[in-house]
């Protein structure tokens, strides 16, 4: 029973095996689904913990499954961003599954499609402990191939929640978002299939010492960067995000572009700034910034004119995700520490606050029955929590201090100004002026009781729609106040941030 | 009228030929073609590959085929997660809609329900020989599966009862019993080895037998259910019927 | 923590705990929600008071809240911020008053009393902010707090104005932003201090370093309503009335205001802008700014959009002042008009705001006689426009003769004579609404009248604005003594070594 | 406590009470005590005879808390004008007392009434700058108040126009005063002696207080505002508040300490215009009130041709202070004798009686400078100090003198047969009333003969010469008039004078207008809205074309093929 | 040698194919087939990495592992793409094997 200690590094396949086992289950029975579900978030969740608790003791971990040393076998392994990226997914993901039980709860409620939306409560939840089973295995997978695999698995589990809501719109939509997968898979395996004609290894830690002069090993980069631009829907090529997420029910665009995109986003980065680190060149760099930029100030400029708030927020996420590309060309002032940190906080404090927008958003659909942002007055008296949540998760997105979107934008803007890029700088600073326009834009509309508006008309709300949101919300802009912590978690078992943050806790 | 048929032109040619953007699409795929295919020209092929390292530790693998060996033992978190991609896919599938199949379907000629009888046990066995086959050849789980799943949609095609006749909840457990067992296995490896799907060594082919057999149950009804295209009709929820919505209706 | 660090907790959380509750208060509990407004407001001046003893005795307030390395929340208590502390403390009591006489039967007032609350701590904030992130931490959270009050009334004007409102703040925030991370990045921590960062720095960086003083001054320049970033001011007088008093007079062109103050006094330090030579440029500003508000005044005939370019040319005697800083006696009159203006301006507006609420007044043109009905009211707005045009014994004109004296000391005529312009514009607008007022015949039934009983108007609205008239001739005529806005802004340009 | 100390507070205590008691009494006028307040009215100049006949010369109390720093006093200059004011304030609250009987606007004559009296008062006493100038301005504009105080449409007018010309003057002084505080480093009076004065501060003075005494182009307010003011008010006008322009140059530019060239021709030259043009436009008047304007606006050039005369050089300053102060004595006297005697007359319900004639003929050919009366030592001693200074100047006594004297016989004549020709509307007769002319004929014919500072002067009016001298331009006034009375008598005055007086008014009015808003801001808002519209369809559209599989296609490969090349 | 490189370059070739024909066809079911088309090239190539002459040493059984489970892979996102596309077409009314409208595809409408 060695294996159950502390420092044994198997900790670190439960947040895989768990959600994994606790979906075959959600599949398998028919009652206490919910139960399932919220347990397998709180184990993972307590999981992660453990495994924050072991990363800070002993530092980054390596656990060989089935105990075959890489090249042959497949590593799990934990880090401090990826620990980060996995407390983001638990946080997140546990609050999604309690605002999924609210939510449905709402819907079943209404007696002329309660079968069709307990039919859609049922899928939901085998599907969604999946996909988290899949994310988690993304961060921590060390193994191309095995990352594919992962990459796969969210994939499908995306493409079927997309289509949950079987409005033909959604369907279409994820229809669209299952091809464009695919197509990113392919290049990506593409990439794959040249590094290891190139390598022979498929462990990431054994690629990064591999010498990289081969022309293959370029190819296979610029392949599987691209398959994974695609799956992040950088801004040619994000055509696909708006109408999915949008159309999809509220749970699963919460999931959507909160977690999913950040998936394959991670792998992208950690690919450019880890494994490959020695192949980049600077002009690289500035495309994805170039595109970065081009993200922030398109998809906010789109989002201002939309008429629907879940589209509003969908096109924000576009916009939002350029300034996790903008922070690129910014690495190579000293080493790459600035870069980890500015992306793993924007990452973070988005995936709450997006999280918590549409949690938002969901909810007034629930209450209003649609979302048009001209229509949205007076749900303030109906639903105050709600409209508190959206303030502060706009806030967090506009890069207000104290968000964990302040220190991120900060921690930009100053690596731009240190390495005299000032016009990266200037792209942050106009983003955040246009998100301020298209949060505001609904927040006005909500600041506004008309004249003789009866908040008794409709349903109480939940709590469970509510809180999950606010908390999200709180989480994303005490970010900012906490924020040595998680840099805390970062530099460890990073030398080159461990010098950084040499100092230790402040 | 002029218009129109300057339309129809406008059809007609761009029928026949490519118009500029396909001809720039075709460009730009061919220069990524020439520039993949001369790097995979001046690829060196000297480099050793893995097949070294497999044959050095197949004897502690439990199996004798290679490909299974690094499919089920050395790579078998990989084959774990691609077996719950397959779940998924037909989990995604039900929740898109119900099947079209369970309806009988009629006009199956008697040459179709000869050949199908005929066809089935013995794909069966087939299908058993490849899991079997599958330690020490070519073959295994996902090859025998895929009989398994030709013979489940041969079943759905014509009129015969057998596929059709599984419970739901029956055919659930049949999904999920190849990954579930799969997850136990490597769960109790991992309480025994320490180590998720390190078989201890001398059960270890006896384990991937089981999880192969498992497997292939399971891949077979998947790809049967794949096949039917939605969740089986009985399935769905019987919660629509007038009373007990207008019951929920009253909660609140 | 030490005491010194609890009370400037204590400080903010004495309106941020209350103003939270209040958000949860049902809209009829109207004792309640007065009564925790009024608590929490005198708690505040009694807290504050404590710290301006302590920073006169030496005592140092100080806490620090690293977030990342080089960023840090800091908090301050300096004779500076303690200035500034204590005018809105004092100012919010006052308005909390008024407010609640204002609103009184109206929807929405938790709503607006936890937004109100919530606005004062960060003024205060603000006033604590010990370096410019915590500074801009706060300015920002400035311009969350009062767009729901702005656009309280959710009409289409406002809803216009509070966007108009939103734009303008957040511009300036952003470049503000960017500025303060460009003098990160070239001179370290930003920490205020009385001499400004080290002289060094200006050799190596010296346009560096002038752009990002003009970006910053853009950023704080908008709440301050410099000339070509005031649009918002004139259109945010859509709020109701102690939203205005607000909006001019304690927090947010104040926080415009005391913002231009920190740069120049305690990140850049006099020596330091000397070398640069940049602040001919401020004062500049501040004279256009100070002629334009006055003339657009002039051509108003809404008297809260008269009132409102008022503040847009007043505001700007402060960066007047302060753009002398060689000369500390331009630098005690840009201080202390500060205070000044607040005391002056909100009651204007409370006054301004008594007409429309009693009478429906407002338009001047619709205040011929109005003295004779409201005779308190209108005494009270006298006042406040003679120490705006800066007739003595107001405070009004304490603080433009120190600028008037400091501009010659600088050998700078022009101060002078825009002094002398600007008190004639001045006059050209407060005197005809004087004049009307008590001298004027009443024409026709008043458009709206509100409110008929004892007093002219509800005593909570009458009260505020009598105190702060009060204030307004008193603290001119004891303006030499020992307490006095005058002797603090004395004893902080002492700190100064000015 | 040792007796100097307590002496200083006694000191303090009574000059605070010299402005206090105005200040109180008005306060407690706008109190429901109003009644007894205004009782005691005339007993609000009292703590003022107080002060002149207690407090010693050159006591200086400090009151540092006050203001910025206040310091009051009583010199020898101070004392003498508070004398002369307070008199005349005095005698304004009685016959005050008797206009509020039956008046509506009670409360706000009484409070404008004491507070400018307090203004007048504080003014003299104070001996430092800010002091000065925060009495000068309470006086100012609450002479405002009194000003209006009829409410009609004229005066209405009247208080534009001087509330335009004050504010004028108070910024002019405003700035004067900041120049003059930073050249002397210090807002002590006494400091401001050995300051150089630049010639900017020079025309800010004159203009500052140049509007109190309405010297030329800032005379416009005077005229309406005697003329459509309760006459007790118009009487402290021009009686009291214009002496507080005269001291104020004397504070500050003090003679004989200040001496500047430029500066005298300015004011010689504007005080000459100001002493003809207000004759000639007096004499086209036909409201008594205005024609005593016009009067004291001739009367002012004078005063202010002596004190450009003192400004000349050290020595002219030491002979011109005096006699500046002589004739502001002089005049105030005589012209707020006329103001009583003219109230008397419209108060009467009978005509004027040959008695009452005679007595308003006195002060007003006093003014003239017949012989005999103050107005003849007062020309006396201008005209010695004229000619005193020589060449250029000596021409003043020849020429100038003469003609403004024959000048104020004419206005005066003039006056005097308006107010003859006037239909009288008062009904009551008064007892109080018909003791204050009476009380102020007296003081004006002998107090300058009884002013040992004056004997001087008087001594030399009386010589054989000088009393013809100064008796042919009165002769020659009175038979002017009588020959011009008889051209023109039914001859209708255009009143293009009249017109071109709101020349203030006018520009102001015109620059208002200029100024209006002109509503730019909407069509500009509107331009931008309309911008936004037309983009927004172009929006939609662009990013429809990028959500073509066509359009990703090829950014997909053409980025594929990008990053191949960058990275190989 | 030649083995191999052949393999890859008739792997490429079906990649290109595959994309040319997702990108330029607006039916589902041959965008469909497209990406099958393509991934069938792909594996084309990571098989033919496995690839020895005769002789020349052990077959590589990692890339067949991996070829297996990428087969499995399309086989799953095949079978759910086609259910999609079937919904869609129930679902939108819309003639999926319908005439070309403007070089738009079906699912465009959607947006």
């Amino acid at each position: 029973m060695t294996s159950l200690q502390l420092t044994s590094p198997s900790w670190m396949i439960i947040p895989v095996i768990l959600p994994l086992i606790a979906g075959l289950l959600s599949f398998l029975l028919n009652r206490g689904i919910f139960a399932i579900a919220l347990t397998a978030a709180l184990a993972n969740l307590l999981a992660v913990s453990i495994l924050t608790c072991q990363l800070l003791s002993y530092g980054p971990m390596r656990c060989h499954m089935g105990g075959w040393q890489p090249p042959l076998g497949i590593t799990l392994r934990t880090d401090g961003p990826a620990l980060l990226m996995l407390l983001m997914t638990a946080v997140t993901g546990l609050a999604i599954t309690l605002y999924a039980r609210g939510y449905f709860s709402y819907r079943i409620l209404d007696p002329k499609r309660a079968s069709q939306h307990q039919h859609q409560q049922r899928y939901f939840w085998p599907l969604w402990l999946l996909l988290l089973a899949g994310l988690n295995g993304l961060f921590l997978s060390s193994d191309i191939f095995n990352l594919y695999v992962t990459l796969e698995l969210i994939a499908i589990a995306a493409a079927s929640l997309a289509a949950l809501s079987g409005k033909p719109a959604s369907q279409l939509a994820s229809f669209r978002y299952l091809l464009v997968n695919l197509l990113g898979s392919i290049t990506f395996l593409l990439g794959v299939v040249f590094l290891y004609k190139s390598c022979r290894v498929l462990d990431l830690d054994l690629l990064h010492n591999v010498p990289m002069n081969k022309p293959g090993i370029s190819a296979a980069l610029a392949l599987m960067s691209v398959g994974l631009l695609l799956k992040t829907a950088l801004v040619p090529l994000h055509f696909w995000l708006p109408p999915a997420h949008a159309n999809a029910l509220a749970p699963v665009s919460i999931i959507l572009s909160a977690l999913v995109v950040k998936g394959s986003f991670y792998l992208l980065f950690r690919l450019w700034f880890e494994v490959f680190a020695q192949l980049i060149t600077t002009p690289a760099l500035n495309v994805m910034g170039t595109l970065g930029a081009v993200a922030i100030l398109w998809g906010a400029i789109q989002a201002m004119r939309q008429h629907r708030l879940k589209l509003m927020i969908a096109y924000s996420t576009v916009s939002q995700l350029g300034y996790l590309f903008i922070a690129f060309p910014l690495a190579r002032i000293d080493g790459s520490t600035q870069v980890w940190s500015i992306v793993i906080f924007m990452a973070m404090a988005h995936a709450c606050a997006k999280s918590a927008m549409f949690m938002v958003a969901g909810t007034v659909f629930l209450h209003l029955g649609h979302d048009r942002i001209n229509d949205l007055t007076g749900i303030r008296a109906n639903l105050p929590i709600t409209v508190l949540a959206y303030g502060i998760a706009g806030v967090s997105l506009m890069g207000l201090p104290p968000s964990g979107g302040f220190i991120a934008k900060w921690l930009l803007l100053s690596s731009a100004l240190a390495s005299s890029q000032w016009w990266w700088a200037l792209v942050v600073i106009i983003g955040s002026l246009l998100a301020m326009t298209y949060v505001f834009r609904v927040m006005s509309r909500f600041f506004v009781i008309p004249e003789g508006y009866s908040s008794a008309k409709s349903t109480p709300p939940s709590p469970l729609l509510e809180w999950p949101a606010l908390v999200l919300a709180m989480i994303s802009l005490f970010l900012g106040l906490a924020a040595s912590w998680p840099l805390y978690i970062l530099s460890t078992g990073n030398p080159a941030l461990a010098q950084v943050f040499s100092g230790g806790l402040p | 009228m002029k218009t129109e048929e300057k339309i129809l032109r406008q059809a007609q040619n761009r029928n026949k030929r490519l118009d500029a953007f396909q001809r720039l699409l075709l460009f730009l795929i061919i220069c990524l073609i020439t520039a993949l295919g001369t790097i995979i020209w001046i690829i060196p092929d000297d480099t050793p590959g893995l097949a070294d390292a497999v044959v050095s530790m197949q004897e502690h693998s439990g199996v004798e085929s290679s490909v299974t060996a690094v499919l089920l033992n050395f790579r078998g978190y990989d084959t774990l997660l691609e077996v719950m991609v397959l779940l998924l896919a037909v989990i995604g599938a039900w929740s898109l809609a119900k099947a079209p199949f369970p309806r009988q379907v009629t006009n199956t000629s008697p040459v179709q329900m000869g050949v199908v009888r005929l066809l089935v046990p013995l794909m069966f066995l087939v299908a058993a020989y490849l899991v079997w086959q599958g330690s020490h050849l070519a073959g295994g789980a996902f090859q025998g599966g895929a009989i398994l799943g030709a013979a489940g949609v041969l079943l759905l095609v014509t009129d015969l009862p057998c596929l059709r006749a599984i419970p739901a909840q029956l055919l659930r457990i049949g999904l999920v019993l190849g990954p579930l067992l799969f997850v136990g296995v490597a769960l109790f490896c991992l309480f025994f080895t320490g180590n998720l799907l390190g078989y201890p060594e001398e059960t270890a082919g006896w384990l991937i037998l089981l999880i192969e057999i498992a497997c292939a149950i399971s891949i077979g009804l998947t790809l049967s259910s794949l096949f039917a295209g939605g969740h089986p009709e009985y399935e769905r929820p019987q919660s629509n019927n007038p009373t007990e919505s207008s019951g929920n209706g009253e909660k609140p | 923590m030490n005491w010194g660090q609890w009370l400037l907790v204590s400080i903010l959380l004495s309106s941020f705990i209350p103003g939270i509750i209040i958000f949860g208060v049902p809209e009829e509990k109207h004792r309640l929600r007065t009564g925790l407004n009024l608590c929490g407001s005198i708690l505040k001046i009694v807290l504050i008071l404590a710290m301006d003893t302590g920073i006169y005795f030496g005592h140092n307030f100080e806490i620090r809240l690293p977030l990342i390395p080089g960023v840090e929340l800091l908090l301050n208590g300096d004779p500076l911020s303690a200035l500034f502390a204590t005018l809105s403390s004092v100012l919010w009591l006052l308005t909390t008053i008024y407010a609640v006489g204002y609103l009184e039967g109206s929807p929405n007032r938790s709503h607006f009393f936890g937004y109100f609350s919530l606005c004062v701590t960060v003024t205060i904030g603000i006033a604590l902010a010990g370096n410019l992130i915590t500074f801009l931490l706060f300015y920002e959270m400035l311009t969350l707090t009062t767009y729901p009050l702005i656009i309280h009334r959710g009409t289409e004007k406002s809803l216009h104005a509070g966007r108009n409102y939103l734009i303008y703040a957040f511009s300036g925030g952003a470049v503000f932003l960017f500025a303060v991370v460009a003098l990160q990045t070239i001179i370290g921590p930003t920490d205020f201090a009385t001499t400004g960062f080290p002289s060094s720095f200006i050799d190596t960086h010296a346009t560096v370093l002038a752009v990002i003083f003009v970006l910053l001054i853009i950023g704080v320049g908008v709440k301050a309503a410099l000339v070509p970033l005031h649009g918002w001011l004139p259109q945010a007088m859509v709020a109701p009335a102690p939203v205005s008093a607000l909006l001019h007079a304690v927090a947010v062109v104040k926080a415009g205001a005391f913002g231009i103050i920190r740069i120049v006094l305690d990140v850049y330090g006099a020596q330091n802008l000397l070398l640069l030579g940049v602040l001919p440029l401020l004062g500049g500003i501040a004279s256009i700014t100070i002629l334009y508000g006055s003339i657009r005044a002039l051509q108003q005939d809404d008297l809260k959009r008269r009132l409102a370019f008022s503040t847009i040319s007043q505001v700007s005697y402060i960066a007047l002042g302060i753009s002398l800083v060689d000369q500390p006696l331009a630098v005690i009159g840009g201080l202390v008009h500060l205070v000044h203006q607040g005391l002056m301006k909100i009651t204007l507006f409370f006054c301004a705001g008594n007409l429309a609420e009693t009478l429906g007044i407002h338009r001047i043109s619709e205040m011929d006689g109005v003295a004779r009905r409201m005779p308190f009211t209108m005494a009270a707005f006298s006042i406040g426009a003679l120490g705006m045009i800066g007739i003595p014994p107001t405070v009004g004109f304490v603080s433009k003769w120190y600028l008037g004296l400091g501009g010659l000391a600088a050998g700078n005529w022009w101060v002078v004579l825009i002094l002398a312009v600007s008190s004639l514009l001045n006059a050209c607008y407060f005197l005809p609404i004087l004049t009307r007022s008590w001298f004027g015949k009443q024409q026709g039934p008043w458009p709206e009248e509100l409110y008929v009983g004892r007093f002219e108007t509800r005593l909570m609205l009458l009260t505020p604005p009598l105190v702060t008239a009060f204030i307004v001739i008193a603290a001119g005529a004891v303006a030499n003594a020992q307490i006095s806005p005058l002797a603090w802004v004395r004893f902080i340009v002492r700190k100064y070594g000015l | 406590m040792t007796p100097t100390a307590i002496q200083t507070i006694l000191h303090a205590l009574t000059l605070s009470l010299v402005t206090g008691t105005p200040l109180l009494l008005a306060a407690l006028c706008c109190t429901p005590l109003q009644k007894a307040a205004a009782r005691f009215l005339p007993c609000a100049a009292m703590p003022a005879f107080l002060a002149i006949f207690t407090t010693p010369i050159n006591v200086v109390v400090e009151v540092p808390w006050f203001f910025m720093g206040s310091r009051m006093g009583l010199d020898e200059t101070g004392r003498i004008f508070l004398c002369l004011t307070s008199f005349i304030w005095f005698l304004a609250s009685f016959s005050s007392h008797n206009l509020l009987r039956k008046d509506k606007g009670k409360t706000h004559y009484l409070v404008f009434f004491l507070t400018a009296m307090a203004g007048n008062f504080g003014l003299i006493l104070a001996r430092d700058m800010l002091g000065y100038y925060l009495f000068f301005a309470v006086m100012s504009f609450a002479a405002y108040g009194l000003v209006i105080h009829k409410r009609t449409a004229d005066a209405a007018k009247a208080g534009r126009i001087y509330l335009t010309l004050v504010m004028i003057g108070e910024v002019a002084l405003f700035t004067a005063l900041i120049i003059l505080a930073h050249n002397s480093g210090s807002l002590a009076l006494e400091d401001i002696a050995g300051v150089s004065h630049h010639p900017l501060t020079l025309i800010l003075l004159f203009i500052g207080f140049g509007v109190k005494i309405g010297a030329l182009p800032f005379h416009g307010w005077m005229v309406p505002a005697y003329q459509s003011a309760p006459i007790p008010a118009a009487t402290v006008l021009a009686g009291a508040m214009v002496n507080a322009g005269i001291l104020g140059w004397l504070r500050f530019l003090p003679l004989g300490q200040t001496s500047s060239s430029q500066g005298a021709l300015l004011f010689v030259v504007a005080g000459a215009l100001a002493a003809l043009y207000g004759v000639i436009i007096g004499l086209s008047r036909k409201k008594a009130g205005a024609i005593l304007g016009c009067s004291s606006i001739s009367q002012m050039g004078l005063m202010t041709v002596i004190f450009g005369l003192g400004l000349l050089d050290y020595n002219a300053g030491i002979s011109a202070a005096p006699i500046l102060i002589l004739y502001a004595v002089h005049h105030s006297l005589a012209k707020s004798t006329l103001f009583f005697g003219y109230e008397l007359i419209e108060r009467q319900s009978k005509p004027l009686s040959h008695l009452q004639m005679a007595a308003i003929l006195l002060p007003a050919l006093a003014l003239a400078g017949l012989p005999f009366t103050s107005g003849a030592i007062a020309k006396t001693a201008f005209k010695e100090l004229a000619v005193n200074l020589g060449e250029p100047w000596y021409g003043l006594s020849v020429f100038f003198l003469p003609i403004t004297a024959m000048g104020t016989t004419m206005l005066m004549l003039h006056f005097i047969s308006i107010l003859r020709h006037s239909k009288s509307t008062g009904t009551s007769k008064n007892a109080e009333h018909s003791v204050i002319f009476p009380i102020s004929l007296i003081a004006t014919l002998t107090i300058i003969w009884l002013w040992p500072a004056a004997r001087h002067s008087a001594s030399h009016s009386l010589a054989a010469t000088t009393l013809l001298q100064a008796l042919w331009p009165v002769i020659g006034g009175c038979l002017l008039f009588l020959s011009w009375q008889r051209i023109s008598f039914n001859k209708k005055v255009p009143v293009g004078v009249q017109e071109k007086q709101t020349g203030f008014e006018a520009l102001l009015i015109t620059a208002t207008k200029l100024m209006q808003e002109k509503k730019w801001q909407k069509p500009q808002s509107g331009r931008l809205h309309s911008y936004r519209h037309r983009l927004i369809p172009h929006l939609r559209r662009t990013e429809k074309i990028m959500g073509r599989w066509k359009v990703v296609g090829l950014s997909y490969l053409a980025l594929c093929l990008y990053l191949l090349f960058l990275l190989l | 040698m030649i083995t191999t490189l052949l393999y890859s370059m008739t792997g490429l070739l079906l990649f290109a194919m595959g994309f040319f024909t997702l990108i330029v066809h607006s039916h589902p079911l041959r965008k469909i087939l497209a990406v099958n088309v393509m991934s069938t090239g792909v594996f084309l190539i990571l098989v033919a990495t496995a690839y020895k002459p005769l002789g020349m040493g052990q077959i590589d059984p990692v890339p067949h592992a991996m070829v297996l489970t990428g087969i499995v892979v399309s086989v799953s996102v095949t079978a759910l793409a086609l259910l999609l596309a079937c919904r869609v077409q129930e679902t939108s009314n819309l003639d999926l094997p319908g005439r070309k409208k403007q070089g738009r595809i079906p699912e465009e409408s959607g947006q």
